[in-house]
């Protein structure tokens, strides 16, 4: 069984794929069979993907040491070969079960969701597709194919966000998720290129192999390598959202909501911090650039904090909090932590795909109503909703036993054991992580505080909005949000340092040696109180209405609106794309008319000329011709005849014998 | 010297006869290339074909006996040539004539740009 | 030394009338100084023994062309006759480009050494011509019929015009 | 096997054409059949011919399926016909896109159809020849014979754009063809120098190419002749700065012919220019390719940067295939196997995608009367199909994975950066795949999304056999995306030889290509 679905795990990512494929070639306009197919071999992926994820978590760390390779050659030339097949370890199976089970929550969610929407055979042929290429990224062995699932992931994106296409937001949100998108992978494609030519091989466990011993295979320096890894990462900080690229992140909410979950919580976003985790070994070889990553995803997660407090739109401020959540990540990439990072990727994959749907259910109740200012008091309509919601803010504020405060603490204790607070740092650059670690600390009181703004502003109090009457959602929208209650609840327990060899997730997923964590007490009472601090911090000011928001706002309005309007990053890159690129291809556009086309031009307007003045010669008199031409006679003649009769022009006449 | 150039001059052969021949022709030609009136552009080419005839039977005479009288031949069927050549080249100049009112070749120029 | 005289004399007739031909400011003056350079030319042909050719000459060019080009003279004449000839404005450029072609047409001739044949032509031109004219070249003389045929017709056609159906 | 199939893929388009001249001109749905069938059965051969060379030829390499018939023995003309790994997906691509061309419903012509279609198989035909040959004369012959059929029906059947009012159809159709012309005239030249050199060391006078693949040219002569070539194949590929003759002519263009001609035609300068040029002349090509490189450059970025300010579609179509045609020819400059298989690849790639999208704009032109971006929008809700197939032609433009335009520019990259000619414009070069997204997706959004405008709603979606032609190209898109060994193997054994030719002068004159 095991061994089937292992040989078979090629079909994991093929069974979507298959119902996209049939779904827009043939049952299109049945719309009940498409959601059948889609949900149904979405199912059949996660079963296999559950079988796989048996088999290997019984097997320990085997398929840690050997992962399972299966591949066949995409094509090959001499010079460059491409494999294309299944990479099964125990980080892929972790992805394998998080994504199929997130992605049939999702779409069942959807069932209930985009009931009657006229596109629902297109809506899960797309979604079909996007879990297809995230599936296909996560066992891709290979950097280029994981970049060809990656674009995939990206095109699935942009079909998605862009679903209401008669919205004109939402094409520009698609259009700008795909091309900010395509900006990072600018860099990745370069860096996966120089990696091809340096190493000769973009197979990712031979470069986990030559990488380390870089000096060996290559002529590159240490510096040269750096600089391929930056280059490289700019990919993934733009899939993941990092700063400067996260601004396609919050627009992308103007897809359907589950979508949005399915975006921002198991599937496209995540994919950055997963290629980084797939090629950790890079970035641990050169310090400098695990550095980077590390600065990348400590600024990133504050400062999407810091815009989440400001926000009025439940969808926008979820939006925010997972740019900084992905910046955790990334930062526990950036402390060369693979179990953190991919620790928190699952729990967040669950607390926020649940606060998501949650906020779907809200969104769905409120008649798509955004601003949060016209909620209030929702808890005593719609209880699931509520104590579900409740769950997911706690998750992920970090509060004792939800599943984020596990993740959390492991990434705070990661970021702390680098940085030369702990005092045994190992690193080359510990002051920077003390930066880093406290920036990440300042963040995880922002999260709660936002968070629990959100939910105090939108399930107490009283309804502001006149115009609806809120429902609970219906059955097949409150179980996904109850399963997934649960599992952040309880997702974070498998990471418990307690657990020791062979029990805890750090033994299961890990680069390297494994280390038993020692649970830092200091840390936890720190990260415990910050949250409960932000969390009593907004019952104050939004529950208990202690203080008055309006007034914190007055004295420091400066700061207010430029968190409120996101740092003006937005305006700043339409200024560029408006101001510089516009122009310069108008202006270049112009160029190539009245220069280019211009010189061109001017060489029929010579021949032109040219013919206008040499016409004249044609006077229209025949004896002028007659005279010309008889001129040209004698001229032949005397020419001739001075060249002697030898010359080959006599020659060409008839000749002198 | 003078008396072998004198010789020269005095038997007459078939330099005369080419000689002359050529002068005519180029008169002919003088005519066609300087009169402004058609129809002594077209005595011009009259006179050009006749003095092509003498060219014709003088070499027949001196240089080419064996191949009979050929150049007489041919020159039968120039003088029918330039009566034909006259008859159209005439008709035309008196078309033209009845459209434009003039024998001036200058004013013929339809040829222009 | 009579052929000299002769051929001298001939020679200053034809040339002379063609030349007063070209320079007579009146067209009927050069018409009839035609004539007379094309009966010279008839004179050259006996010199040269082609007595049918002269003959011919005198029919056709002397006779018929020249009366063709009367009649053209007459149909377009308008005005004074004394100026009805006049040169062109290519008269200079025209007399020196002929002068050289006449000198080089003499010294081209001098300098050539030419074939000469040894064989005396044949007394009688009148018979052989035919001979030749009905054996050898009778595809060419019936052509020439056709043409003159054709330019007839032509130049019927091209003076009367065709008349535009209705 | 005796049966000279290429020649019946050559002629049976010209058949058609002569067959058709006999058709009374009333009668076009004849003529349109006659067409239809003439290009059908050379698309089936071709297939045929494809799948036959790569399952049995293309381990071993080399021209299959040769046809030779001495033509003027004195001249050392030979009728002369083969096919390789390099020359057949380019046959294939003509034969698909020729088919495409042909049939079509949606924006077949109407007046004068018995002209164009007689035009049009000619044009074909003609395309195909410059494919098959294997003497360069006949090369040169039917790469003459393409460019007259396109200057009439520019000029008669073509429109002019909103965008660009100053200048009409008759310009555009006479500046291409006079560009192309000039272009042919330095490729002639070359040629004929070539060709008088050739005989001297030979001892006879030949055009066939094998047999002039075994010469070394003199160093100095290799990078004249090279020059003068180039120049040609150049401007036909619209090769920065000859580019302008391209979008405008496009733009002029009716939609068969835009489709013929960024597909196919183009693909006959990067053809001549590796096949005869870098073959031959790999010195003069050595001594050329940095110029390459760096006018690539322009290529890309510059028009990618123009394409963004238009308004026009086909205008935009036109200055993207200009700039694809960049990546083309920074995988020509890289002068490595990997670099050349890339190009070869991408042009085919190019050619689908181009024809796939220009088709489809086709299809909006013709029952919308505009090409004119601001005037649509909203497509997307009155026709769906179509719309799906525009975005296949916006994603393959932008080299999205899974379409096959992916894995040739990628080819291409890994092969310039490898090459120390080419690295640094290589990497100003990749920026244009981030242009290249924002101008197809640009165009996409604005003609294809936003709300629904209710003037259009009489227009209805593709379907039928108007389909047939779209999804054709679709599939080949996708099929060659997913599969792409399916060409790579196949260009790669084509470009064996001119690869080993480079090693081969490299280590002749010292230091590396």
């Amino acid at each position: 069984m095991f061994d089937f679905a292992l040989n078979n795990a090629w079909l994991i990512p093929l069974f979507p794929a298959l119902a996209f494929g049939i779904i827009t070639l043939f049952t299109k306009k049945m719309t009940k069979l498409s959601v059948s197919i889609s949900i149904g071999t979405i199912l059949l992926s996660f079963v296999l993907s559950v079988i796989i994820g048996i088999g290997v978590i019984g097997q320990g760390d085997t398929f840690l040491e050997h992962p399972y390779k299966a591949v066949v050659t995409w094509f090959s030339m001499p010079g460059f070969s491409i494999e294309v097949g299944t990479l099964i370890d125990n980080v892929s199976v972790m992805m394998l079960l998080v994504v199929t089970f997130i992605t049939s929550l999702v779409q069942i969610y959807s069932l209930g969701y985009m009931h009657g929407d006229p596109g629902l055979a297109r809506f899960y042929a797309y979604v079909s597709l996007f879990a297809a290429s995230m599936l296909g990224l996560v066992i891709a062995p290979n950097l280029l194919i994981m970049f060809v699932f990656w674009e995939l992931v990206g095109l699935c994106s942009y079909l998605l966000i862009g679903f209401w296409f008669g919205k004109i937001s939402a094409s520009a949100a698609a259009k700008k998720a795909f091309i900010t998108c395509r900006a990072g992978d600018f860099g990745l494609l370069l860096g996966i290129i120089l990696l091809q030519i340096n190493f000769g091989t973009l197979d990712l466990q031979q470069l986990s192999v030559m990488i380390p011993n870089f000096t060996q295979y290559t002529g590159l320096t240490a510096a040269g390598l750096t600089a391929i890894a930056i280059i490289l990462f700019l990919g993934p900080m733009a899939k993941s959202g990092q700063f400067p690229f996260h601004v396609w992140l919050p627009d992308a909410m103007e897809g359907p909501t589950p979508v949005s979950a399915l975006i921002h919580a198991a599937t496209m976003v995540v994919a950055g911090v997963y290629l980084v985790g797939r090629i950790l070994t890079l970035f641990i070889t050169l310090p400098s650039a695990l550095l980077f990553v590390a600065i990348i995803g400590a600024f990133t997660a504050l400062f999407a904090a810091t815009i989440a407090i400001t926000q009025t739109e439940m969808k926008k401020i979820l939006a925010y909090s997972t740019i900084s959540q992905l910046g955790y990540m990334m930062l526990a990439l950036g402390a060369a932590s693979l179990t953190a990072s991919m620790f928190h990727l699952m729990t967040h994959a669950f607390f926020k795909a649940l606060l998501f749907l949650g906020a779907g259910c809200v969104l769905h109740a409120m008649h798509n109503e955004a601003s949060i200012w016209k909620y209030g008091g929702l808890k005593k309509y719609m209880p699931v909703t509520y104590w579900t919601f409740l769950i997911g803010c706690l998750a992920i504020a970090g509060i004792f036993p939800f599943a984020g405060f596990f993740s959390k603490d492991l990434i705070l204790e990661v970021t702390f054991a680098a940085s030369s607070l702990s005092g045994h740092a190992q690193g080359p650059f510990p002051v920077a992580y003390t930066v880093l670690f406290l920036m990440a600390a300042l963040t995880a009181f922002l999260t709660a505080f936002y968070m629990f703004r959100m939910f105090f502003i939108c399930f107490h109090g009283e309804l502001r909005s006149k115009e609806v009457q809120p429902q609970e959602a219906p059955k097949v929208m409150t179980v996904p949000l109850i399963i997934l209650g649960i599992f952040s609840i309880i997702s974070g327990w498998v990471g418990w340092p307690g657990l020791g060899e062979g029990q805890a997730f750090g033994y299961f997923v890990r680069l390297g040696e494994f280390q038993v964590m020692e649970a830092n007490w200091l840390l936890i009472i720190l990260s415990t109180l910050l949250a409960l601090l932000g969390i009593g911090l907004a019952a104050l000011f939004y529950w208990k209405k202690t203080f008055s928001a309006q007034a914190v706002i007055e004295r420091v309005p400066f700061l207010y609106k430029l968190s409120y309007n996101k740092y003006y990053i937005d305006e700043f890159y339409l200024w560029i794309i408006h101001h510089i690129i516009d122009k310069c291809g108008w202006l270049l556009w112009k160029f190539d008319i009245y220069v280019v086309d211009g010189i061109v031009n001017g060489f029929g307007k010579m021949a032109q000329w040219g013919g206008t003045v040499m016409r004249k010669v044609q006077t229209g008199q025949l004896q002028h011709y007659a005279l010309i031409f008889f001129m040209g006679i004698v001229l032949m003649f005397l020419l001739l005849s001075f060249t002697g009769v030898h010359s080959p022009a006599i020659g060409l006449m008839g000749g002198a014998k | 010297m003078i008396d072998i150039l004198m010789d020269k001059f005095l038997t007459i052969g078939l330099e005369h006869f080419l000689i002359l021949s050529g002068t005519l022709f180029f008169i002919g030609l003088f005519a066609v290339l300087a009169k402004k009136n058609v129809i002594a552009v077209l005595m011009g080419i009259e006179i050009m074909f006749t003095s092509v005839n003498i060219n014709l039977v003088a070499f027949n005479k001196y240089t080419a006996a064996e191949a009979l009288l050929t150049g007489h031949v041919f020159a039968i069927f120039v003088i029918a040539l330039a009566a034909a050549e006259v008859a159209v080249g005439l008709a035309l100049i008196i078309s033209i004539y009845r459209q434009r009112t003039s024998t001036d070749v200058q004013d013929f120029d339809w040829l222009k740009w | 030394m009579t052929m000299a005289v002769m051929f001298y004399l001939i020679a200053f007739v034809t040339l002379g009338s063609a030349f007063m031909m070209v320079i007579s400011k009146n067209i009927f003056h050069s018409a009839l100084l035609m004539l007379i350079s094309f009966i010279g030319v008839a004179a050259v042909y006996i010199l040269l023994h082609a007595d049918f050719l002269a003959a011919v000459q005198v029919l056709v060019y002397a006779g018929a062309i020249t009366i063709f080009i009367v009649f053209g003279i007459m149909f377009t004449m308008k005005g004074d006759p004394r100026k009805t000839n006049p040169f062109s404005k290519n008269a200079i450029p025209a007399a020196v480009l002929i002068l050289l072609f006449i000198v080089i047409n003499a010294v081209t001739v001098i300098k050539t050494v030419w074939p000469f044949s040894n064989i005396a032509p044949p007394e009688t031109t009148v018979k052989a011509i035919a001979d030749l004219m009905l054996t050898k070249y009778v595809v060419g003389f019936e052509v020439t019929a056709v043409l003159l045929l054709a330019a007839m017709v032509g130049a019927i056609v091209i003076v009367k015009g065709v008349k535009k159906s209705s | 096997m005796n049966f000279p199939v290429l020649t019946t893929i050559l002629l049976l388009p010209l058949l058609g054409a002569i067959i058709s001249i006999f058709v009374p001109k009333e009668k076009s749905s004849i003529i349109k059949g006659i067409a239809g069938i003439t290009t059908f059965i050379p698309l089936v051969l071709t297939i045929w011919i494809y799948f036959l060379y790569y399952t049995q030829h293309m381990a071993t390499g080399g021209y299959a399926f040769t046809e030779s018939i001495p033509w003027v023995k004195d001249l050392g003309i030979t009728y002369g016909l083969g096919v390789d790994g390099f020359s057949l997906p380019l046959v294939l691509l003509t034969s698909v896109i020729g088919f495409c061309a042909v049939y079509s419903r949606s924006w077949s012509v109407e007046t004068r159809a018995k002209e164009f279609y007689i035009l049009l198989l000619i044009l074909i035909t003609g395309v195909m020849g410059t494919f098959l040959a294997t003497d360069l004369f006949i090369f040169f012959l039917f790469y003459e014979v393409v460019i007259i059929p396109i200057y009439l029906m520019v000029i008669i059947w073509g429109s002019g754009s909103k965008t660009r009012k100053d200048i009409g159809k008759e310009y555009a159709g006479m500046k291409l063809t006079i560009y192309l012309l000039i272009g042919s005239a330095f490729l002639l030249a070359g040629l004929i120098w070539m060709y008088m050199l050739a005989g001297e060391m030979l001892g006879a006078l030949t055009f066939d190419l094998a047999t002039l693949a075994t010469l070394n040219f003199a160093p100095n002569l290799q990078i004249a002749i090279f020059g003068l070539m180039a120049l040609g194949f150049l401007s036909l590929i619209s090769m920065f700065p000859f580019h302008s003759w391209s979008p405008d002519g496009y733009a002029g263009a009716p939609t068969a012919v835009s489709m013929i001609h960024a597909g196919v035609l183009k693909k006959i300068g990067g053809y001549g220019l590796i096949r005869i040029g870098i073959f031959l002349f790999p010195v003069g090509a050595k001594f050329w390719a940095p110029v390459i490189a760096v006018l690539a450059i322009g290529n890309v970025v510059y028009t990618a940067l123009i394409s963004l300010a238009q308004k026009d579609m086909k205008y935009v179509v036109g200055y993207s295939s200009v700039s694809h045609m960049g990546f083309v020819l920074i995988g020509i400059a890289s002068l490595s196997l990997v670099g050349l298989n890339g190009a070869v690849a991408n042009m085919f790639g190019h050619g689908i995608m181009a024809a796939l999208f220009f088709s489809v704009i086709g299809y909006i032109y013709g029952i919308t009367k505009t090409r004119y971006i601001p005037d649509l929008g909203g497509l997307a809700h009155q026709m769906p199909r179509l719309a799906g197939a525009f975005l296949v032609a916006a994603m393959a433009s932008a080299g999205l994975p899974g379409l096959l335009t992916f894995v040739p520019e990628v080819t291409i990259f890994i092969g310039a950066f490898g090459s120390p000619i080419t690295r640094i414009p290589a990497f100003i070069v990749l920026t244009g795949i981030v242009i290249g997204a924002v101008y197809v997706l640009r165009m996409a959004a604005n003609v294809l999304f936003g709300p629904r405008k209710e003037q259009w709603d009489y227009v209805e979606d593709i379907k039928g056999f108007s389909l047939l032609p779209i999804a054709v190209l679709v599939a080949f898109a996708v099929i060659f995306g997913l599969f792409p060994s399916l060409l790579m193997d196949m260009v790669n054994s084509g470009i064996q030889p001119i690869a080993a030719k480079l090693l081969a002068a490299g280590s002749q004159i010292g230091g590396s290509l």
